[in-house]
């Protein structure tokens, strides 16, 4: 009954999370949506990082995940931002919207 | 690896079901209270990996402040937009990235099945760690001692982002439309 | 101090970029503001002519090859690092540079009326980019600073310009760009060839100094690289005819933008060919020096004639850098100490010389916001200070003998003589034709009644376009009665470069016969 | 001690130079005195001409051989591989030619005071005078030709600066360019010249060209180095001196130069300036006795030259011009001289004319000072009574350049063509020429004298006043209270004339034939001339009677002619194609419109527009286009949604990542 978890389970498991988040940033067009798949891919990568540290009995995982989690939040008040600058400006959030790299 | 399946798998199923839902759920509020659920089960995760700090971090930061955010947004934008639901892109590009990723996670899932154990594993192992006092004061320890620029490094980012998302969000003053104060 | 001494180049040379960026957090919605702005940047760059002067009090003519010279690991797996080091001819480039800086920008100051905290931001970072080339003993290191360069001084020209300022820019940047990635690629070429040849990548220019590189014929490898080099040094130099983007560039910068790029860029490529294209590839030089040669008096010549019919003052001072540059050109590749060293201080001399005249109308712009010579005419009646300043400085142009400009243009001639007699008499052309077209500028621009009502009012020099002009006077001066003053802290470089330059070569020469033949030929 | 000479009139130079530029100069100012900065400049000068002087007597104490002064002040270059110093070296020719440089130099300096004195910038005048004579005097003291060149050039610069005074008039300004620009053609040569020097001999320094080539008083080719590179040397300096001292075919900017003040013109374009190229070449003597070819190119332009210029001023109108045409024929002569090997007859021959044609000059000036800036012969005439003191001295000068004994002139043109007939380098061919031109020589100098002084006056006494309002330039050189009628002009002019027209009176005795103090003097640095067996010894005197006769006819002849107008007035009809073409100067200046600076105007024009900028620019823009167009074509997948591009990232990854996969299994 006792079975362990192999390490490739969990990584599979984070990849499957990662790209569950890649496939939402591509199809959905609600910019919040894709903000928060992102939060989704970047936990995925987290999760790679511990495991990791776990199965090489190495710190050094825990602390990217720390300063990950930094980031993460940083990045995500700035995008909020920008969020609310674009619905300021277009009225809206659909991505379709910012074709700015265009001209 | 010493972590119990039976809970792995069902905070597993949890998260990936979840997060299936981030991505399919019309309404941006579900979305995010979905992508919470997800945020716990990875906590759980990272508790049974002994990363217990990151475990505490992970809903604190994650499942409080960044989605407190994000619902805050949502609710700040949605007053006033009749259709803030919005379809999803095209089907055809919905196929093709699906499939895409898809097979990207299958070549993943291979990789990672197939690539040899670690050679030599590092000082930090479990029994050690608990010896020196726990996950969380060895973790909090490294940081401040060999982590010790990289995290006064990230306060420098955190002051940017936060004046960055203060220069960006404020509403620009209108030029030449004096007599506002009088 | 001690930390000073260690590190008096790279202090030197990121004091401009950190003043500056001091100088941001000036607020400049005042106009008293906007004044401690300019004063700080001013003070910024003069503190930088101290420290150069600091520098040149250290260097010792008769020491080492590379002094005050500074070493750190930068990519140490593809062998580049930070190395800076300071050679006589870095040494008078380094000192041009920083003594033209607070001209330029003492000249702004009336001329620039809106975004003056980025541009006196952008100045000084450009400062630190030109002096990090010149003393660069790395090639990728170099390579780094001479690619930065080129960001502030698009901005200068795109922003502050004139009323074509996007093409001006763009113009200048694309033909620089093109003509250094490829010596990017060589580059990369000579960083690998030291591994295959000594066990490990480097971009030193020292280890590159040691390579062995085939070099018979025209598609051997240091021909090949030579090529890439010296196309790029051959663009910013500029050799006709890739000269095209000069006028643009020049008519459309704001002044200081003219006088920086015709003292300070211009340069670039003459200093890049005695430190590397000439150096490393001995063999191919002398393959290309027929070729050369050609080219630079046909600049002499063909730049002094088009100068001639410009309508426009400045574009025929661009003009006249051409052909000046020429000069430049023709001395280097004629191969001999007199040539090379007139080489040198005619490079030296024309950043004096052109950076005046660029001062000089922008000034006469700023009163009459034209730059045509038919606008102008008898303003030495209504401004006889700018008039004696216009005369002596169109004299050094014009290289009379008492001014800095003879200096240069005889020991070229004199060189060029030796390797090339037609080169040498073509050359020579340009000493009439150089008068012909500055004099006549002069005459319509000065001489003559004043046919324009705006004309009558114009202001004479104030007082901070003395403080402009003086030094440049001065320095017309010194370098023409006192050269020997700079040739003691160059002589010995200049020598190691020829050493450099023809020494390995003519080693090789005794096996091939055909090299031989060609020197001789022209050597006689 | 040497260094003082050049360095007193640069003294007076930065005074007056930044007086003018900082005070007198700023707008509003427009009245100043010329007594201050013209005392300043003068005592620059004077103080010159005192040292050269003491120097003067300093190496008359010492034994002929050893006659040479020396000064090194500072390296100049010196590098490795060449080395040059400033240098001063002050010998017996170098002497004789600081002293009439600064001696002459200080009488138009008191001269002009007194004719600048309503100018409104004088210390503008002055500074450029003194620079003038700093310049002048670094070219003859120049030990090395560089020096030399410096010299020249800076006098160059000074005469372009001095013609070009009155600037405003286009007109003035463009002879002053001209001049310029002529003088870089000539400089040209110089420069070519100098190279070929240093790549044969090694060296600049006159000494150690000399040593290089005089061994025991014995002028001998060293090792290695052809005759042809001698004449190629010799023939490529005597294009410099074509420029400097206006000979055929350069010599069209010195008659335009007579734009500048007529102190100007009588210090620069007579007296000193003019004869540098004479200088260079009596200096490098032993170079150009060595060369045959060389030397009879020299005699042939000189020759050829004199005559030519004489041919011009016969039919002249204006009274600087005639004079103009004149030193250009002079000069002719002196190169005559040098090119003949009568190289101290042509030094001779300089002195002397500084003497006459300074006086000439300044006379003139003063003529046209007292007509009120008229300078047109036909409109004056019977100045005698007005002008007694100008009419007397210029009396001295005019019989002096006629050749007539005892005067100055004299001497130096009979020793000139003397040797023009006896020397083993001259000819009957040269002497005939010499003879002609010396004959048409007194035939227009009479003209002159006879038009402007005797007769009765072709002017109205209102008629000065009038035109001197009418002609002022502007505000720079209007008399500010125009005197009514003719006048004779102040002491500080007529004195300076008084002392040039001694000179011009016993200048000529340093040089008498068979005892010439000249000849001796200058023995260490030419080689006195040895009388050739091929001529009789009587000839001399033959040919001295034949010359003050033909001098005596032109003088005869012209004041016959000139005595009624109508006669001259029939000739030119008569001969109207003549007339036309020499009054016109041959169309020499028209010639070089056409074939020299137009076209080149319109080569550059067309490569300009159709090469620069249609060519070169073109082939740029095109590769700029190119790569537009391609980008254009590009650009249709680049959507602008990022979401977009992220799937086409993805669809890169899936590819790479297959790959890598395929390329493992």
């Amino acid at each position: 009954m006792i079975q362990q978890v192999e390490p490739w389970v969990v990584l599979s498991f984070c990849a499957a999370i990662f790209f569950i988040g890649f496939a939402g940033v591509l199809i959905r067009r609600n910019i919040l949506v894709v903000l928060m798949c992102i939060e989704l891919m970047l936990n995925a990568v987290n999760l790679t990082f511990v495991t990791f540290s776990k199965e090489l009995q190495h710190l050094g995982g825990q602390m990217s995940v720390l300063f990950i989690i930094t980031v993460a939040a940083a990045e995500s008040a700035v995008g909020l931002a920008l969020v609310i600058a674009m619905f300021r400006t277009l009225r809206g959030v659909d991505t379709d919207q910012i074709r700015l790299l265009r001209e | 690896m010493d972590i119990s399946p039976v809970f792995f798998y069902l905070f597993a199923g949890l998260a990936l079901g979840c997060s299936l839902l981030v991505v399919l759920k019309k309404n941006p509020v579900a979305s995010a209270f979905n992508l919470v659920m997800v945020f716990f089960a990875f906590a759980g995760i990272y508790a049974m990996l002994d990363a217990h700090l990151i475990a505490a971090l992970q809903v604190l930061v994650y499942a409080g402040a960044i989605m407190v955010l994000f619902l805050f947004v949502i609710m700040l934008l949605n007053a006033d937009v009749p259709s803030f639901d919005l379809q999803r892109s095209h089907p055809g590009a919905r196929v093709v990235a699906g499939l895409l990723c898809a097979v990207l996670l299958l070549a993943f899932v291979w990789a990672f099945k197939n690539s040899p154990s670690p050679v030599e594993p590092g000082q930090f192992s479990a029994s050690r760690i608990e010896a020196a006092g726990g996950n969380t004061r060895v973790v909090s320890e490294l940081l401040f001692s060999e982590y010790i620029l990289p995290f006064e490094l990230t306060s420098v980012l955190l002051l940017g982002a936060i004046v960055g998302a203060v220069a960006i969000a404020k509403r620009k003053q209108k030029v030449g439309a004096g007599g506002g104060v009088k | 101090m001690a930390w000073l001494d260690s590190h008096l180049l790279t202090t030197t040379l990121f004091l401009p970029l950190v003043w500056a960026i001091f100088g941001l957090m000036i607020p400049t919605g005042t106009p008293g503001g906007r004044a401690t702005l300019r004063t700080w940047t001013l003070l910024g760059s003069i503190a930088t002519f101290a420290l150069s002067l600091l520098i040149y009090q250290r260097y010792d003519a008769a020491g080492a090859e590379f002094q005050l010279a500074e070493a750190i690991d930068w990519l140490p797996a593809l062998g580049i690092s930070y190395q800076v080091g300071m050679d006589g001819i870095s040494l008078w480039l380094f000192l041009l540079t920083t003594f033209l800086m607070p001209v330029a920008i003492l000249s702004s100051y009336q001329a620039i009326e809106h975004r003056e905290r980025e541009y006196y931001f952008l100045l000084l970072f450009l400062e630190t980019a030109m002096l990090g080339a010149f003393v660069a003993l790395d090639v990728f290191l170099f390579y780094v600073f001479w690619e930065l360069l080129l960001i502030p001084m698009y901005f200068l020209i795109g922003i502050w310009g004139g009323k074509d300022r996007i093409y001006a820019a763009m113009k200048f940047f694309l033909y620089t760009l093109v003509g250094s990635l490829l010596m990017l690629v060589a580059i990369f070429y000579l960083a690998y060839q030291h591994k295959v040849q000594f066990g490990s990548y480097s971009t030193t220019l020292i280890d590159l100094y040691r390579l062995r590189l085939p070099g018979e014929g025209y598609a051997s490898a240091q021909s090949l690289l030579f090529l890439a080099f010296a196309l790029a040094f051959a663009i910013k130099v500029p050799l006709f005819p890739l000269h095209t983007w000069l006028p643009d560039a020049h008519v459309q910068a704001p002044t200081a933008g003219s006088v920086i790029l015709a003292a300070v860029l211009l340069k670039m490529g003459g200093y890049g060919f005695m430190r590397f294209a000439f150096p490393l590839f001995p063999q191919a030089v002398l393959l290309y020096q027929v070729h050369f040669l050609a080219l630079g008096a046909i600049a002499i010549v063909y730049g002094a004639w088009v100068a001639m019919v410009q309508p426009d003052i400045k574009k025929l001072v661009a003009y006249s850098s051409v052909s000046h540059m020429g000069y430049v050109v023709i001395g280097l590749f004629s191969l001999n100490p007199v040539a090379a060293m007139g080489s040198y201080y005619q490079m030296l001399n024309h950043g004096i010389s052109t950076g005046a005249l660029f001062l000089l109308v922008g000034m006469i712009y700023e009163r009459r916001h034209t730059r045509e010579i038919s606008a102008f005419g008898g303003i030495t009646r209504v401004m006889p200070l700018f008039a004696v300043a216009f005369m002596i400085v169109t004299l050094s142009s014009i290289a009379l003998p008492g001014t800095n400009g003879f200096i240069g243009e005889f020991l070229i001639l004199l060189g060029t003589w030796q390797a090339s007699r037609a080169t040498a008499v073509v050359a020579a052309l340009g000493v009439i034709f150089g008068a012909v077209y500055m004099l006549w500028m002069f005459q319509r621009v000065m001489f003559g009644p004043v046919n324009h009502k705006e004309n009558e009012s114009l202001k004479d020099l104030s007082f901070r376009e003395l403080a402009v002009l003086i030094p440049m006077i001065v320095a017309i001066f010194a370098m023409g009665v006192f050269p020997n003053f700079f040739f003691s802290k160059l002589d010995p470089s200049i020598s190691r470069f020829l050493e450099r330059s023809t020494g390995a070569a003519l080693k090789v020469e005794a096996a091939s016969a055909p090299a031989t033949a060609v020197y001789a030929a022209k050597g006689e | 001690m040497i260094a003082l000479i050049p360095l007193f009139p640069l003294i007076g130079f930065l005074i007056n130079g930044s007086w003018y530029a900082f005070v007198q100069a700023a707008p509003g100012r427009r009245k100043a005195g010329s007594g201050i900065t013209g005392a300043i400049a003068t005592m620059a000068i004077l103080g010159s001409f005192v040292v050269s002087c003491l120097l003067f007597l300093q190496l008359q104490g010492l034994p002929p051989e050893s006659r040479v002064l020396e000064q090194t002040l500072f390296p100049w270059m010196t590098f490795a591989g060449f080395k040059l110093d400033m240098a001063f070296r002050l010998d017996s020719l170098s002497t004789l030619f600081t002293l009439v440089v600064s001696g002459v130099g200080t009488l138009i300096h008191i001269y002009s005071i007194g004719y600048m004195s309503h100018d409104a910038t004088p210390g503008k005048f002055f500074a450029y005078l003194n620079l003038f004579c700093f310049a002048m005097l670094m070219l003859v003291l120049g030990a090395s030709l560089p020096i030399l060149f410096l010299g020249w050039e800076g006098v160059g610069l000074c005469s372009y600066l001095l013609i070009g005074y009155w600037y405003s008039d286009p007109e003035k300004a463009s002879a002053g360019k001209k001049a310029f620009v002529v003088n870089r053609v000539g400089d040209f040569g110089f420069l070519l010249g100098m190279f070929l020097i240093f790549t044969a001999f090694g060296t600049l320094d006159f000494e150690a060209l000399r040593s290089a080539i005089v061994h025991g008083g014995h002028a001998a080719l060293p090792e290695g180095v052809a005759v042809t590179t001698v004449t190629a040397i010799c023939l490529l300096l005597f294009v410099g001196c074509m420029g400097k001292s206006a000979q055929i075919p350069l010599y069209v900017w010195l008659p335009d130069a007579m734009a500048g003040p007529t102190p100007v013109s009588a210090l620069i374009h007579a007296a000193t300036m003019v004869t540098s190229g004479i200088y260079m070449v009596a200096r490098l003597n032993f170079l150009y006795s060595l060369s045959p070819t060389a030397m009879a190119v020299v005699a042939a332009v000189g020759g050829v030259t004199a005559f030519f210029a004489a041919t011009i001023a016969i039919t002249q109108k204006d009274i600087k011009k005639v004079l103009a045409y004149s030193t250009v024929s002079q000069l002719g002569y002196m190169f005559l001289a040098c090119g003949v090997g009568a190289f101290t007859a042509g030094v001779f021959h300089v002195i002397t004319h500084a003497f006459f044609k300074a006086l000439l000059f300044l006379g003139a000036g003063s003529v046209i000072h007292g007509m009120h800036e008229e300078q047109d012969i036909m409109k004056m005439g019977g100045l005698r009574a007005k002008m007694p003191v100008t009419f007397a001295t210029f009396a001295l000068g005019w019989l002096a350049i006629c050749g007539i004994p005892p005067f100055s002139g004299f001497f130096s043109k009979d020793e000139i063509l003397w040797l023009a007939f006896s020397s083993e380098h001259g000819s009957v061919l040269l002497w005939g020429l010499g003879a002609l031109t010396a004959v048409m020589t007194a035939f227009y100098m009479t003209r002159l004298f006879t038009l402007t002084f005797l007769g009765k006056p072709r002017f109205s006494e209102a008629h000065g006043e009038k035109h001197g309002h009418g002609h002022g330039h502007g505000d720079d050189h209007s008399h500010g209270h125009a005197p009514a009628g003719v006048h004779e002009s102040p002491f500080s002019m007529t004195g300076p004339l008084q002392v040039l027209a001694l000179l011009s009176l016993i200048g000529g005795f340093m040089g008498i034939p068979h005892m010439s103090w000249l000849e001796h003097w200058l023995a260490p640095v030419i080689p006195a001339h040895q009388a050739t067996g091929h001529v009789a010894a009587e000839m001399e005197w033959v040919l001295m009677g034949v010359s003050v006769a033909g001098a005596a006819l032109g003088i005869f002849l012209a004041i016959r002619l000139y005595a009624d107008l109508e006669l001259p007035r029939q000739f030119a009809t008569k001969w109207a194609g003549l007339y036309r073409v020499l009054f016109n100067k041959w169309y020499v200046d028209e010639l070089y419109e056409r074939t020299l600076v137009r076209p080149i105007h319109a080569l550059s024009q067309g490569l300009w527009k159709n090469f620069d900028v249609a060519v070169i620019d073109r082939i740029v823009l095109s590769f700029g286009r190119a790569s537009q167009w391609s980008g254009q074509t590009v650009r249709t997948i680049q959507t602008g949604s990022i979401q977009f591009y992220a799937l086409v990232l993805l669809i890169g990854i899936v590819l790479s990542v297959g790959y890598l996969i395929y390329g493992l299994a």
